[in-house]
């Protein structure tokens, strides 16, 4: 009962949030709303029983990436309302409403059946990080460490980016042999 | 030794081509006129020889030179056979052909290109002889082509000549009408082709001896088949209608080209292929018949065309035009022998006439209307002998030789039951005793018309005469020989005899023609003797015009085909060729070059419409996989 | 030597990349020696070829990619030994003669380069290899094309490029099916001409195999409506380039014929008799009159291909060893007569700077060498007897009679016609007066231009008179040919039309 | 009761908004948000599914796409810093030199 | 209660993830050297890269086949080792291209080699695995290696192609999520033998059966990440903009390495729908082929630059392959791989040749940096270099003996066995097409004048380049003498993993 009402709830709110951060010219308003949908995502993962995924949910989006979008608001400086031209809505909405369509018809179909065995099945009598944590660190652990090296990749990748060095774009300085062809073509 | 001789007389001539042609290109040289002339000459003795030793053991003489064409199953050799028929062609041509030789030495004194014209001349002969001797049909189409080219090199032997309206000269100019010989000459050849590959493809063989043994056994209709596409090659060879423009227009050549090709040899390759193939002529009556009324109408037609024509040449190119259709009468009737007998005659007062001609042109610097001239018997006593002897054989006075053989043919005509072929050749034989004289008495009698014209006319060189002789003692003796010949010739040929009743009235016959002959001659002198007299009423009317203008016929294959067919070769190169089929091309690498245009547009270098195309994308997929689950 | 083919093949290619190193200035002399040791082998190939044997000869055959079937497999027999030769033979008289001043050096580098490929394609087996050679051929004229052309030059080469390059595509799918059905039967990969002339397959395989092949060769013969490509392609090539064009490499198409489409699909051969003969007749005729309303010289020798060409694919579907003889016979006889005729336009083109006839006339006064040689070539051309081009010419319509009287004597109308537009040619060039003061100037042939015409007219005449050297090999392999193609052949007409000669030399 | 399919279908209708949000977006900013969103409704449903099979696959998958959400978010931001500073704009309108 | 687990180390099977392993302690190594010291030049780095990848190439090539390892998450079969030699050779012959004569700016950063060996690691993960989730992870860290690759070029245009890429990747991410998502709910798993087992029961009717649309909705999804992985129509649009922004020895490596690694998943993943009788996989992918062919090839004639010309030729040479995944057969695989193998010779050459050619300011014109016009007259400006270089196109267009030739017709042939005779009439079709773009740049080489001055074009040459572009020439035109290895090995090695 308490799973349905919350369902419907969570549902409702998120569908909403999540519109707001579609459709709202305004950044803050769309972050906001997305931090929120977020964190109602989280809510669904308690009602699943996902526990550790809830948590990690809402640490990693609600904190991690939330913030690194909200500094990269403040750096681009974009609180003002955004102008959005060019916006072919028909074609847009049309190809949403197409896609939720078929994806609807698809999951309300019955999709789910009684005789698939889990692989991993959870355990009732244990906490659900443990189960999480013995299948991650066991069947997962590969998938995991290369999630660590592509975290890395992230890293180097938002630092080298930001970083000072591509201010100065070698690819572009010209040295002594471009400017002799340069001031040829010129003549 | 008799194949020596063959060889000798067959390419005796060749090496005096050779000969000639590596000076063809150097300056006048005499010796080169008479080197060739002097292997002619050889061939000419080799030939008599041969003729000797068939005429002696009435054996034809076989020789296989090399194999020429094998593949798959078709065995072409090189090979030659000298038999009756061959060897009288061989002496007439290697004879005239010596003649003209001779002749062309002081003809063609003066010309720049003189040793390239002996060269030619030799090849012609060579040509020619191939054509006769040869044992089977291939063998015959080379030396049917070979003459071919030949006579275009002579015709358009003066080649620099420039193309001039159909109003001033007929014939456009040499190189047209050279172009004009050999390309109505191919239409024909492609029929002689045709009758060549019916033969092969029905006998298995194209040697003489071999097909004519397996005729009995072919069904008529092939028969029939083969007998017309042979004789369609006949006819372009021979100038008989549909295919004569060509022969009028070939004097634009040197005339001892006409004198000996479009006279004497050449032209009557058809009628001596009609003669060789006369097994199967003979097996196929409704195709003889149809031969004989055409010839007898050619006969007539060019016979018409002469009585008004004012051109010295041209007039004696109708005339030889007429008397092949004599020939073809003859032959079509089945009197092969005798066809060949007026071929022989008509060959040596024919050459006699043009080479006269040829005088008369040497004279005249080169002029050839009749109507300048008249009165020249006093300056050119000699030429206006021989072509007096020649008028009068053509004509069929006895006892020259024409009177001989063509009084044959007239009373063949009549002997078959033909009539109305016997009363067209009358008539005929009585127009062409009229031609023959008109054009006698306006060149040679009458007022000297060509004073007006600054004229000085001379006689030909003394060498020229004397070598003109021998046509001439032969155009008045040559009819004697006609009963020996007849004994000669129909060991091989099929004798053709007159029947009872047509001998009994041989006399009645052979006065009527006279009378016409007679009559022509007549009224010939009544009309020209004094002088020339022009009518312009009669000028104006509508027959005279009609055949000055040889029935409109060259004028109509103009406006018919030639320019049709120009025509519609441009259509086709601008028309079709470029704008559809070419364009077709193009238009199918334009259409994927401009989709390419097209297409490049989606690459809108925005990254939104990128993200719809990817949306748009997946839910095509969808729509292609839900069809294909619906149609699978 | 057993390996002689493939020195035949490689030797001008490795001479061509020697070529690299030679200095530009001695290029043309080291073109020509090179081209004259490639001819002096091809002749001694010839010498040791034995004439009475109808198979395939001088066989080689290295395994190259043994998973796939192909191999590096050579032979030669009657059909393509005097292909190949005249391929040496042509390279080396057009190299003789050639007129080029610029960029000699590349020029010599790529005639070797396609000669290599020229002569491969004639003595491959493989059919992998031979489509390698195919394809290839392209790349070098693709370059002296557009190198050396006139103004239109990148237009025709790419145009001939491409038209060709998507023909053979499909004609690749042909064979890549071919060797599929071929691995469907045997469980074996190859694509061995020799192994695949060994299948007996159904008819409505023979039928679409045949139109895949068809596609490919007919574009490179080229046949109505695919020709376009070749008056572009003869008319902006220089002279070399459209002598080896028409010379050798339009044989490609009618040598694919001889040498896939007949022995292997005997029964959508005969089947395609009629079309084949309507296309061939509508080349003959159409292009004879195309050719007639030119007002370019090479234009017309370039159109007079197409026809010819026309009178080939005839004698090719004749079926009889009359018609086939004869029709490979023609190949070199118009390889050789319209490369020298290509050759002569060339030397006028090079005096007067223009191929336009009206700006001739009377050239025979001035020019009488050149004259007499133009005259001969024009007699082959339209096929005189005791010519190289009559020899063919009588034959294909002689052996295509069997087959229709009808469309014989349609095909027959080559003669007239080809007399029509090639009299006209000589009538408008050489003869007249000389009304352009430029052709009063002009010079007669050098000797160097004589003698390269020179060995092509004695072959002209030679082989008119005595063909039987060359004739009778192809005559063996082409018997041999149909021997075997009437065996192969399943429907009744087939059998009945493939005629088998009766005079067949026992195949050692 | 609330089955598996009302989870799928809320995922779904997520997934779609976030598609037109991807679609509809000018901005790359509130662009990358929409990304976000799809992957996050892909996370319900990966967390139902794990539910109703009673599997912790689902549940692992939805972890790596949290990882794998996070690390393009540091290197897309990297991106829009670097193209920030060049164009000044991040509008992808502005965001059209290589065409055609 | 929790029980402790017990792993032993042999059933770990670490073996299997050596080569990664060995990639990614390089990148490290290199991160570690530029803390150490940082003024180091780049050959240091490049060779350093090399070096590893050689190691790397010797782990791969000791594996065994058909092993599983990690509780068999990682999946060492035939292809998997294959595909990983080809993205190590891959990579190796397009890093020596960073030892230009000229300074580019991405090269300077030793974090570039120390990314790309992570990148070539994510793609050794996302072969050598059937489980959606390291496929999607290795996916991921390779993508995003990349991205920041084509950035690190650092001009306007570099950074346009990586915000293109990331976020159509981005999007292709989400519809990947979703596609594993929804095989998830039909299956209850993402490893995809255990996929195609329980989907194999559903579809006969063993157990309850899968709603048709549910089949045809995760094949899409999953369709249309792959697509824009592997650039096919519509889902190409990416491909020309960022093969112009990035540097040509990146957009070289992307036609070749990325792609390869998206066949194999493709071949997993495809191969498995089709094998599972789903005809309308196949009809797609046939559909996409087509499509892609044709339309990047028409839209390769009009382009006026040389690479965004072999941009589009090689999205239409990826629409050719793909044509082999659709027939499923073994051949049909042998021929991805074959073709991609010769491919990457005849590609590594051209790219190379516009690398060695490019100038950092734009002199011919306003946008592009390598058009036709700046290759005009090439041959009496650098004559080996013009035929180098026109071997390349001709090898691309497929013209034989040269390699892509090879490629084409095992593929053609592949198609014809499979009973695709339309699809190899198509696509030799599209092969005709295509030769006019590649012959363009022949033309403006061979027959045309040079449009400036003479020293326009081998500006940025150096040694090493110049081995590579040897290197490249000879196996472009030697193609015919190790073809039959290549092919029997091919061969062998997917017939042995089953495909």
């Amino acid at each position: 009962m308490y799973e349905t009402i919350a369902f419907y709830l969570f549902s409702a709110l998120t569908i909403g949030l999540f519109l707001i951060t579609v459709m709202s010219k305004n950044v803050l308003y769309a972050m906001t709303s997305l931090a929120a949908g977020m964190v109602l995502i989280s809510g669904f993962f308690f009602i699943l029983g996902a526990d550790f995924l809830g948590v990690v949910q809402l640490i990693v989006y609600v904190g991690a990436i939330m913030a690194l979008y909200s500094f990269a608001m403040m750096f681009f400086d974009a609180t003002r309302d955004i102008k959005e031209r060019n916006t072919n809505s028909a074609l847009v909405f049309a190809l949403g409403g197409l896609s939720a369509l078929v994806l609807v018809l698809m999951f309300a179909a019955p999709i789910y059946s009684e005789n698939i065995k889990a692989l991993y099945p959870m355990h009732e009598s244990i906490g659900n990080a443990q189960d999480v944590g013995i299948v991650l660190f066991t069947k997962y652990l590969v998938p995991f460490e290369v999630a660590a090296v592509m975290l890395l990749v992230a890293m180097i990748a938002g630092i080298i980016l930001a970083g000072k060095k591509m201010d100065q774009s070698l690819t572009e300085d010209l040295s002594a042999d471009d400017e002799i062809l340069t001031t040829k073509d010129a003549k | 030794m008799m194949e020596t001789l063959v060889y000798i007389a067959l390419f005796a001539p060749f090496a005096g081509s050779l000969f000639a042609a590596l000076f063809g290109m150097g300056k006048r040289q005499v010796f080169v006129g008479i080197v060739a002339s002097a292997l002619l000459f050889i061939s000419f003795v080799a030939s008599v020889m041969l003729a000797i030793y068939v005429v002696k053991t009435g054996t034809p003489i076989h020789v296989m030179m090399m194999e020429w064409i094998n593949a798959g199953d078709i065995r072409i050799p090189f090979g030659f056979v000298v038999d009756q028929v061959s060897v009288t062609m061989m002496v007439v041509v290697t004879l005239v052909s010596t003649v003209v030789h001779i002749y062309s030495i002081g003809y063609m004194d003066h010309d720049k290109s003189f040793n390239r014209f002996f060269s030619y001349l030799s090849a012609f002969v060579f040509s020619m002889l191939v054509l006769v001797m040869s044992d089977n049909f291939l063998g015959l189409f080379i030396g049917w082509e070979g003459v071919g080219v030949c006579s275009w090199l002579l015709v358009g032997f003066w080649y620099h000549k420039p193309d001039q309206p159909r109003e001033v000269n007929p014939s456009i100019s040499p190189s047209w009408a050279a172009n004009e010989a050999f390309i109505m000459n191919r239409i024909a050849d492609l029929g002689m082709l045709i009758g060549i590959f019916i033969i092969y493809w029905n006998t298995g063989t194209l040697q003489y001896d071999e097909v004519f043994a397996q005729l009995p056994y072919l069904p008529q209709w092939i028969l029939d088949a083969a007998a017309i596409a042979l004789f369609i090659g006949a006819m372009g060879k021979s100038a008989q209608f549909p295919l004569h423009t060509w022969l009028t227009d070939a004097m634009e050549g040197p005339t001892p080209v006409s004198a000996l090709i479009h006279a004497a040899t050449m032209v009557t390759a058809g009628v001596f292929l009609v003669i060789r193939a006369n097994p199967l002529f003979a097996m196929t009556p409704e195709v003889s018949f149809f031969i004989a009324a055409l010839g007898t109408f050619v006969a007539f037609f060019a016979a018409s065309m002469a009585l008004v024509n004012r051109d010295l040449k041209r007039i004696i190119a109708f005339s030889t035009l007429s008397q092949l259709g004599y020939m073809f009468a003859a032959a079509g009737l089945g009197a092969y022998w005798i066809a060949l007998f007026h071929l022989a005659a008509h060959a040596f007062f024919k050459a006699l006439l043009f080479l006269g001609a040829g005088n008369v042109m040497h004279a005249m610097h080169d002029e050839l209307d009749i109507f300048k001239m008249g009165g020249l018997k006093k300056v050119m006593k000699w030429t206006y002998l021989y072509m007096g002897i020649a008028s009068l054989a053509l004509a069929g006075i006895p006892p020259f030789a024409g009177f001989f053989s063509k009084d044959a043919i007239i009373e063949t005509a009549f002997n078959e039951g033909t009539y109305v072929l016997w009363i067209i050749l009358v008539v005929t034989a009585g127009m062409t005793a009229f031609y023959s004289f008109r054009q006698v008495f306006l060149t040679f009698w009458g007022d000297e018309r060509y004073k007006q014209y600054g004229i000085h006319p001379h006689e030909m060189y003394k060498f020229v005469l004397v070598a003109m002789s021998p046509l001439a003692v032969l155009a008045i003796i040559a009819g004697f020989f006609q009963p020996w010949f007849h004994e000669f010739i129909t060991t091989l040929l099929p004798d053709y005899e007159m029947s009872h009743h047509t001998h009994e009235l041989i006399l009645v016959l052979t006065a009527i023609v006279l009378a016409f002959a007679v009559g022509g001659i007549a009224l010939a002198y009544k009309m020209y003797a004094k002088g020339l007299k022009r009518d312009p009423k009669v000028e104006n009317s509508f027959i005279y015009r009609l055949l000055a203008n040889q029935y409109y016929i060259p004028q109509l294959y103009e406006e018919m085909i030639s320019k049709p067919y120009a025509m519609i070769s441009e259509a086709l190169w601008q028309k079709v060729d470029l704008k559809i089929v070419d364009a077709t091309v193009d238009t199918i690498a334009k259409f994927f070059y401009y989709t390419g245009d097209g297409v490049r547009k989606m690459q809108t270098g925005n990254l939104s419409n990128y993200l719809n195309w990817m949306a748009v994308g997946g839910v095509a997929l969808l729509v292609v996989a839900a069809l294909s689950a619906v149609i699978g | 030597m057993e390996n002689i083919l493939s020195i035949l093949v490689f030797f001008p290619a490795v001479a061509g990349l020697l070529g690299f190193v030679v200095d530009k200035k001695s290029a043309r002399a080291y073109g020509i020696t090179v081209a004259a040791i490639e001819f002096l082998l091809s002749l001694w190939l010839w010498f040791s070829f034995d004439s009475a044997n109808a198979g395939m000869q001088f066989v080689e055959m290295i395994p190259l990619i043994p998973d796939f079937g192909v191999s590096y497999y050579l032979g030669v027999d009657g059909i393509s030994l005097f292909i190949v030769i005249m391929a040496t033979l042509m390279t080396l008289i057009g190299m003789m003669s050639m007129s080029i001043k610029e960029n000699v050096k590349n020029m010599i580098v790529t005639l070797l380069f396609l000669e290599m490929t020229m002569v491969g394609v004639f003595v491959a087996l493989d059919a992998i290899i031979f489509y390698l050679f195919w394809e290839l051929s392209l790349v070098p004229m693709l370059y002296i094309v557009g190198a050396w052309g006139g103004p239109l030059r990148v237009y025709a080469a790419i145009k001939f490029f491409l038209y060709t390059f998507a023909g053979s595509l499909i004609m690749l799918v042909g064979l890549l099916f071919m060797a599929y059905v071929y691995h469907n039967l045997t469980g074996v990969w190859s694509f061995a001409i020799t192994d695949w002339y060994a299948m007996v397959l159904p008819v409505n395989y023979q039928l679409w195999l045949f139109a895949a092949f068809f596609i490919g060769f007919a574009i490179k013969v080229p046949m109505f409506p695919f020709h376009t490509w070749l008056p572009y392609a003869h008319g902006q090539a220089p002279t070399i380039g459209s002598v080896i064009l028409a010379a050798v490499l339009l044989k490609m198409g009618t040598y694919g014929f001889v040498r896939f489409s007949l022995p292997m699909f005997p029964d959508a051969s005969v089947m395609a008799i009629t079309p084949i003969a309507f296309i061939s007749i509508i080349m003959i005729i159409y292009t004879a009159m195309v050719a007639y309303a030119q007002k370019d010289i090479k234009q017309v020798i370039a159109y007079s291909s197409v026809s010819h060409m026309g009178i080939i694919m005839l004698g090719l579907f004749a079926m009889n060893a009359e018609g086939i003889s004869g029709s490979v016979f023609q190949m070199l006889a118009h390889g050789i007569v319209s490369g020298a005729l290509f050759m002569l336009v060339g030397m006028i083109y090079d005096r007067m700077h223009t191929k336009e006839m009206s700006k001739f006339g009377g050239i025979a006064a001035v020019m009488p060498k050149y004259a007499v040689i133009f005259g001969i070539m024009t007699m082959a051309s339209v096929g005189l007897p005791l010519t190289m081009g009559f020899v063919g010419e009588f034959l294909v319509l002689l052996g295509f009679y069997e087959i229709s009287p009808i469309m014989t004597i349609l095909a027959g109308t080559s003669i007239i016609l080809g007399a029509v537009y090639m009299l006209s040619v000589l009538k408008k060039t050489f003869f007249g007066p000389i009304t352009n003061e430029a052709v009063k100037k002009l010079k007669d042939l050098t000797p160097l231009e004589t003698w390269s015409l020179v060995p092509l007219v004695l072959i002209v005449i030679w082989l008119g008179v005595y063909p039987k050297p060359v004739l009778e090999p192809i005559d063996n392999s082409v018997k041999a040919m149909l021997t075997f193609m009437h065996e192969k052949a399943i429907t009744p007409e087939a059998k009945e039309i493939i005629k088998v000669p009766q005079t067949i030399m026992e195949v050692k | 009761m609330i089955g598996l399919e009302h989870y799928l279908i809320v995922s779904a209708i997520l997934f779609s908004i976030g598609l037109v949000g991807v679609l509809r977006r000018r901005n790359l900013l509130m662009l990358f948000f929409a990304t976000e969103v799809m992957l996050n409704a892909v996370n319900i449903a990966f967390a139902a599914i794990s539910h109703y099979y009673n599997d912790l696959t689902g549940q692992m998958f939805a972890f790596f796409i949290i990882a794998i959400a996070a690390s393009e978010v540091a290197v897309g931001l990297g991106i829009l810093i670097v193209l920030y500073k060049k164009y000044g704009s991040l509008d992808l309108d502005d965001l059209a030199s290589m065409k055609g | 209660m929790l029980q402790p687990i017990n792993v032993s180390l042999e059933s770990l099977n670490l073996i299997t993830l050596a080569p990664m392993l060995i990639a990614i302690a390089g990148g490290l190594i290199i991160l570690i050297i530029d803390l150490i010291n940082e003024k180091l030049h780049k050959s240091l780095y490049v060779m350093l890269t090399l070096l590893i990848l050689f190691i790397d190439f010797g782990a791969v090539l000791g594996l065994n086949v058909n092993e599983r390892g990690f509780f068999d998450v990682m999946m060492i079969d035939g292809i998997s080792i294959i595909s990983q030699l080809m993205v190590i050779a891959g990579s190796m012959l397009f890093i020596p291209l960073a030892l230009t004569s000229k300074r580019f700016h991405e090269f300077e950063y030793p974090e570039f080699f120390a990314l790309f060996l992570f990148m070539i690691a994510g793609f050794q993960f996302m072969v050598a695995s059937d489980n959606l989730i390291l496929i999607f992870v290795g996916l991921e860290t390779a993508s995003l290696s990349l991205y920041t690759l084509i950035a690190l070029h650092n001009r306007s245009n570099s950074y346009e192609a990586a915000v293109k890429y990331f976020t159509m990747g981005a999007l292709a991410a989400g519809f990947f999520a979703m596609g594993s998502a929804v095989v998830y709910a039909m299956t209850g798993s993402i490893e995809l033998y255990q996929v195609a087992e329980v989907l194999a029961a559903r579809m006969s009717g063993a157990i309850e059966p899968v709603p048709v649309i549910a089949v045809l909705g995760s094949s899409i999804l999953l369709m249309v990440a792959f697509a824009f992985k592997l650039s096919l129509f519509p889902f190409h649009t990416w491909a020309p903009d960022v093969y112009e922004g990035a540097s040509a020895p990146l957009a070289g490596y992307m036609s070749v390495v990325p792609k390869i690694a998206a066949f194999v998943v493709s071949i997993r993943i495809f191969g498995m729908y089709i094998d599972l009788g789903v005809e309308w996989v196949r009809d797609i992918i046939l559909v996409l082929a087509v499509l892609t062919m044709t339309l990047a090839n028409v839209m390769a004639l009009v382009q006026q630059d040389v690479k965004r010309m072999l941009a589009y030729s090689s999205i239409s040479h990826a629409g050719f392959i793909v044509a082999a995944l659709a027939l499923d057969t073994t051949e049909g695989n042998t021929a991805i791989f074959l073709y991609y193998a010769l491919f990457m010779f005849t590609n590594l050459g051209a790219f190379a040749m516009l690398w060695i050619s490019r100038h950092k300011v734009r002199r011919f014109n306003n946008r592009y940096d390598h058009p036709y016009e700046k290759f005009a007259g090439m041959i009496k400006i650098v004559p080996m270099g013009a035929v180098v270089m026109g071997l390349f196109m001709l090898s691309l267009a497929g013209v034989p003996p040269f390699s892509v030739f090879w490629g084409k017709i095992y593929v053609m042939q592949a198609a014809v066995n499979a009973g695709y005779i339309w699809l190899a009439i198509v696509m030799g079709l599209n092969s005709a097409i295509a030769a006019y773009y590649y012959l363009k740049l022949v033309v403006y080489m061979f027959l045309k004048e040079p449009v400036k001055d003479v020293d326009t074009v081998y500006y940025n040459i150096s040694k090493p380049l110049m081995a590579i572009i040897g290197l490249a020439t000879v196996a472009t035109v030697a193609a015919i003498f190790y073809v039959q290895p290549l092919i029997s090995y091919l061969y062998y090695m997917i017939s042995a993993s089953g495909y």
